[in-house]
């Protein structure tokens, strides 16, 4: 499976994703300049990671979502390629309108850094395929602004047409209040692209899959997506 | 030229800067505020110097970068 | 502004203008015997800064000199950027702890926030990626009515830098004291792994080769800011605002990149970060190790402001900013790499051979300052020292006896002891994929990135021990450290120290500073742990009255396999609860109170002498339990610090949730006393009588983990109350303070 | 009543978004931005409805709450 990661200046999860990319594909990703508005045309997976591009200043990837680069992924996401928006990725592609929304400052206006629960709500996607219906996963967050919000059309939308794809939950699975970390809409952690082609979530899969690091409930996702390409 | 952009979060977008100004000034003794919203405002210094022209490239700025229109709105101010 | 228009407005030189540079009416004398003529305000600015206490060390280097600074391993000691140690497969540590302690008092984010930006770059400086970032802080009372607006600050700030650069914020620890009411620390410390034989330095070489200013542009930020570090705080230091720096942290993750991608080639000679003092420290220090002169064309600094003197800009303190010397011919090759990262970069002068420093601005001289009379005329003071009176020993049956399962939940709900969680959870101390070990722990580890290796790092220092008994308490944040790296299985290696204390020029308070020394020292050499980079924040009063002497100490170790280290959490019930550490002594006197938390905290006496430190025992138990961990013995490992035996017991049963049924008698002295050298590991029930009969008498079983509870005797504390007051202290305490940000 | 502060950087401090905003601009190839600061607008609703004593009052609010007076100014707008 090819696959590049798109490097903003700022970006800063770049290099772990990558790491994780290459352990479960075996092949190292492409390192995608931002500046670059030319993808490799056989790509499968293309990664917006995590960190602080552009600082995050004015709003949490606006300034990445216009980057040369953007352009080439919207091309690739028009072609089908597989588009996976971690954290500030994410963040990104809501700025881009590869999907829908906004990310705001979270609830309690801290950054926050811990282990969440999620419940995997579809696993009708080449990215969650590998996990069972309903299944509670533990994946870290890390950011301060993951606040999801959309209008309710787009949040009828992405339930009826089965587009959210994680929510935050307790560890027995129930979606409450309080398992909420950062006040997003109905507890939406990731949601999906209209295509179901383009996946972004604020929860950081990539910082567990590896044993060493405490687990690997992130690691599914990344061997879905292989599977599911090749 | 100087021109200000100011950007507001549209009427109900939940604004939880808003909310926890409203809150700490209510903590810190200050009764009766009924709510508070944040909003930004952005100086821009211009070469431009026709106010008609300038005003359609703020209004591309603003567009383009500057709001976020799914949930903000914007006002220029030359 | 013409030059000549600004030099005309510069003012005469008066003692007011002297007195107001922090130079004395005698080192204004050297000033003038050294120039042969009156220094322009721009040379005066210069000395000043070069001879405040900040960077000349001129109370504290008698002192700093006596402390162990090598070992095999140490590549580099103190006097550069940072410290370097060999850390095995051809890979160097580099790291430092320096202070933000007033910026932080007066602008709580940007303060902490320029601390962490500051400290990152004297990594990197040095050829380093940085791999984790600590901090050390100490804060009023907490009811104290500025404290809380000062902790959310700091964090948020701390958060705020390290979060955005990229580097993970993995270690540090808190206290909260009310002599800290008016002076709060900010203690910043960055780790950074690089190839053993790349390391840089900022010693200048080559005559003619290019000065190159690198990074954001010079504003009017901190003008004075090293010369505000040095003098003690006032109630109108309110007016100082103005001078606080804003960090720009995004401009500084673009800085490491650009610097390290230019340091994988050959290009670069000597590279010195512009920290406090900025342009002027940084081109003095480099052309003075190289025993070279210097001429910079000030006009070419990149400036953000219009109207700038050359004054301001050799004293400004804008952040994110570096100088280097350049082999010559590869500056187009260093502009493309600065110019890829939309960073500023500017030849602003070369190296001469004439060993003075010349600035010119428009064309004109606007100082002329010989390096080397400069630099060796620093002024170095003997201060009058006068020893810390001897505390008496706290008899522990004087010690009023409160009921064990109460006393515990207070202890362990209190400020200094209650979960920091609500702390780092601000702070990204995951990302780069490699925190093998998180907050929460004894120290925190990182995986050298790529390998099964990893290094271990902590804080530590306990500043109630140190105002009673300097030595001690020196000898005792050393050992506390080398504990705290112990007891993850790491192999301790070296410490870099952060002396905050308050008036050098107080007898009293310069006696605490050569106690602490000579603890410090006298443990490095015990423990084989030199010191191999330091800061020194002095002036830490407010209205005269001091803070209690903080001599922080951050310590490195090594993990050669990560599948040998240890963690403080239970993993299963029923297995073996070993305490191993306790002398004949510590048996007999029953346990230390004095200078303990609980007579403290809980009994309203901050007295007595601190816990006695034996090198040697500390030493041999330390080797004792590395052994057990690294032969897979033990299944949890713990150091007994603040609190004593129970408190560690509670640590690690919260750790694992899972209880603990204990063996002992519920003495007070015993349970809460804080006599040093000891750990709790637990082992499992088949392997506990081996290790127990392997470690004879250094070793006492106390008890055994399970249910969910700590339980001694017929008492017992539910876990769950534990829970709910470890971590409801900071939430209750923070709850709806509003975030800086 | 209804109240605005408007909470800037004070001249000389250094402005990171403001400076991100104008090298954004650029990029996206508006020319002539010779600068850009950001700064914030807080808009309070509030139970008063004397403008003076509210004036006061909005002022010990900036002064305690709403501006860091280290590195920001503030203006009230009634
Ligand atoms: N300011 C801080 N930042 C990050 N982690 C912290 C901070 N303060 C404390 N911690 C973490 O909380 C844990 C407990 O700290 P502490 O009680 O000081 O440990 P110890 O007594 O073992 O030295 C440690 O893992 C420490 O790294
Ligand atoms: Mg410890």
């Amino acid at each position: 499976m090819n696959s590049a990661v798109i490097v903003f200046p700022g970006s800063n999860c770049d290099r772990d994703v990558a790491v994780t990319l290459a352990d479960v594909t075996g092949r190292a990703p492409v390192m995608h300049w931002h500046g670059d508005p030319d993808l490799p045309d056989d790509l499968d997976l293309i990664v917006i990671p995590g960190g602080f591009s552009h600082g995050d200043y004015l709003r949490c990837g606006a300034m990445a979502a216009h980057a040369a680069a953007m352009a080439g992924v919207r091309r690739a996401a028009d072609r089908g390629v597989a588009i996976l928006g971690i954290c500030n990725g994410f963040q990104v592609l809501c700025e881009s309108h590869l999907l829908p929304g906004a990310l705001m400052r979270n609830r309690d206006l801290r950054f926050i850094c811990r282990d969440v629960h999620l419940r995997v709500e579809t696993t009708d996607t080449m990215f969650t395929a590998g996990y069972a219906p309903a299944q509670v996963i533990r994946l870290p967050i890390a950011h301060h602004d993951g606040n999801y919000v959309a209008d309710l059309p787009t949040q009828c939308a992405l339930e009826d047409e089965d587009r959210i794809v994680f929510r935050y939950c307790d560890a027995g699975g129930k979606v409450t209040e309080t398992a909420n970390p950062n006040g997003s809409l109905d507890n939406i952690a990731g949601i999906l692209s209209e295509s179901r082609t383009v996946l972004g979530l604020m929860p950081h899969p990539e910082r567990l899959a590896d044993p060493r690091l405490g687990g690997t409930d992130g690691r599914a996702l990344f061997v879905s997506v292989m599977e599911a390409l090749s | 030229m100087k021109a200000r952009v100011h950007v507001t979060l549209k009427a109900g977008v939940l604004d939880p800067q808003g909310k926890a100004i409203a809150h700490a000034l209510h903590a810190l003794g200050f009764d009766g505020v009924r709510d508070a919203r944040q909003g930004k405002v952005i100086e821009l210094d211009l070469e431009d110097d026709d106010p008609e022209a300038a005003r359609a490239r703020i209004d591309d700025m603003c567009r383009q970068l500057l709001a976020n229109t799914v949930i903000e709105t914007y006002r220029i101010e030359l | 502004m013409s030059t000549q228009q600004q030099q005309k407005t510069e003012p005469a030189i008066t003692p007011e203008i002297v007195a107001e540079h922090g130079l004395t009416p005698d080192e204004y004398q050297r000033v003038l015997d050294i120039l042969g003529r009156t220094p322009n305000l721009t040379e005066l600015g210069i000395f000043s800064v070069m001879w405040s206490e900040h960077c000349s060390y001129k109370s504290s280097k008698k002192w700093l000199k006596t402390l162990p600074t090598t070992a095999p391993w140490v590549i580099q000691g103190p006097g550069e950027n940072a410290g370097v140690v060999d850390i095995g497969d051809g890979l160097a540590a580099v790291f430092k702890m320096e202070s933000h302690n007033h910026p932080s008092f007066i602008e709580p984010y940007q303060g902490a926030a320029t601390g962490v930006g500051g400290i990152l770059r004297d990594v990197f400086t040095m050829g380093a990626r940085p791999v984790a970032n600590l901090n050390a802080l100490r804060f009023g009372a907490p009811d104290h009515p500025k404290t809380r607006h000062l902790v959310s600050g700091v964090v948020a700030g701390i958060g705020g830098y390290g979060n955005c650069v990229g580097v993970p914020t993995v270690g540090g620890e808190v206290d909260f004291h009310p002599d800290y009411n008016g002076n709060i620390l900010v203690n910043a410390m960055t780790v950074g792994v690089a190839p053993a034989d790349r390391i840089f330095y900022s010693k200048a070489s080559g005559v003619g080769n290019p000065v190159v200013y690198v990074g954001s542009r010079t504003g009017r930020d901190g003008i004075h800011g090293a010369t505000m570090a040095s003098a003690e705080f006032s109630a109108d230091s309110e007016e100082k605002r103005p001078t606080v720096q804003v960090g720009d942290p995004f401009t500084e993750k673009l800085l490491i990149e650009a610097c390290l991608e230019l340091m994988a080639t050959d290009a670069i000679v000597a590279i010195q970060d512009m920290g406090a003092a900025g342009l002027t420290s940084s081109s003095f220090e480099m052309a003075s190790k190289g025993g070279l002169g210097v001429e910079l064309t000030l006009d070419r600094v990149p400036m953000r402001e219009d109207g700038m003197t050359p004054y301001e800009l050799m004293l400004s303190e804008s952040q994110e900013r570096m100088l280097m010397v350049l082999q010559p011919g590869k500056e187009a090759m260093a502009e493309a790499v600065f110019r890829k990262w939309d960073l500023d970069f500017a030849i602003i002068g070369r190296l001469t051979d004439t060993g003075r420093m010349v600035l010119t601005w428009h064309g004109e001289t606007v100082a002329d300052l010989p390096i080397d009379p400069l630099a060796e005329a620093a002024p170095e003071y003997d201060r009058p020292w006068a020893p810390t009176p001897h505390q008496p020993v706290v008899i522990a049956d004087d010690v009023p006896v409160l009921p064990w399962t109460e006393a515990l939940v207070a202890l362990m709900g209190g400020p200094d002891l209650s979960s920091r969680r609500w702390i780092w959870e601000q702070y990204d101390h995951m990302v780069m994929g490699d925190t093998v070990q998180r907050p929460g722990g004894d120290a925190a580890v990182v995986r050298l990135h790529g390998t099964d290796r990893g290094l271990a790092m902590t804080t530590d220092c306990t500043p109630r021990y140190v105002r009673a008994d300097p030595v001690t308490g020196g000898r005792q944040a050393v050992a506390e450290a080398y504990r705290n790296l112990t007891a993850v299985g790491a192999r301790p290696l070296a410490v870099t120290d952060n002396m905050n204390f308050g008036n050098p020029e107080k007898p009293v308070i310069m006696g605490q500073f050569v106690g602490a020394c000579r603890g410090l020292g006298e443990a490095c050499a015990a423990l084989d742990m030199p010191v191999v980079s330091g800061n020194v924040s002095l002036y830490n009063e407010t209205e005269g009255r001091a803070i209690p002497s903080t001599p922080t100490i951050g310590a490195i170790g090594i993990l050669d396999d990560l599948d040998r280290m240890a963690t403080v959490g239970f993993k299963a019930a029923g297995e073996a609860v070993i305490v191993i550490g306790e002398t004949a002594a510590m048996r007999a006197g029953g346990g230390w109170v004095g200078q303990s938390l609980y007579l403290r905290d809980l009994c309203g006496r901050e007295e007595g002498a601190p816990p006695p430190v034996d090198l040697e025992h500390e030493r041999r138990v330390g080797e004792t339990v590395r052994g057990l961990i690294q032969a897979g013995r033990v299944s949890a490992c713990h150091d007994v610090s603040d609190g004593g035996l129970l408190v560690a017991v509670a640590e690690m049963a919260l750790a694992g949730g899972l209880g603990v049924t204990l063996d002992l008698a519920p003495a007070t002295a015993a349970l809460f006393g804080e006599d040093q050298g000891r750990y709790v590991v637990t082992v499992p029930a088949e392997a506990a009588d081996a290790v127990l009969s392997d470690l004879g008498d250094l070793a006492r079983r106390i008890g055994t983990t399970g249910g969910e509870a700590v339980a001694i005797g017929g008492e017992a504390v539910p876990l769950a109350d534990l829970r709910a007051a470890h971590e409801g202290f900071f939430p209750a305490l923070m709850g709806d303070e509003i975030v800086a940000s």
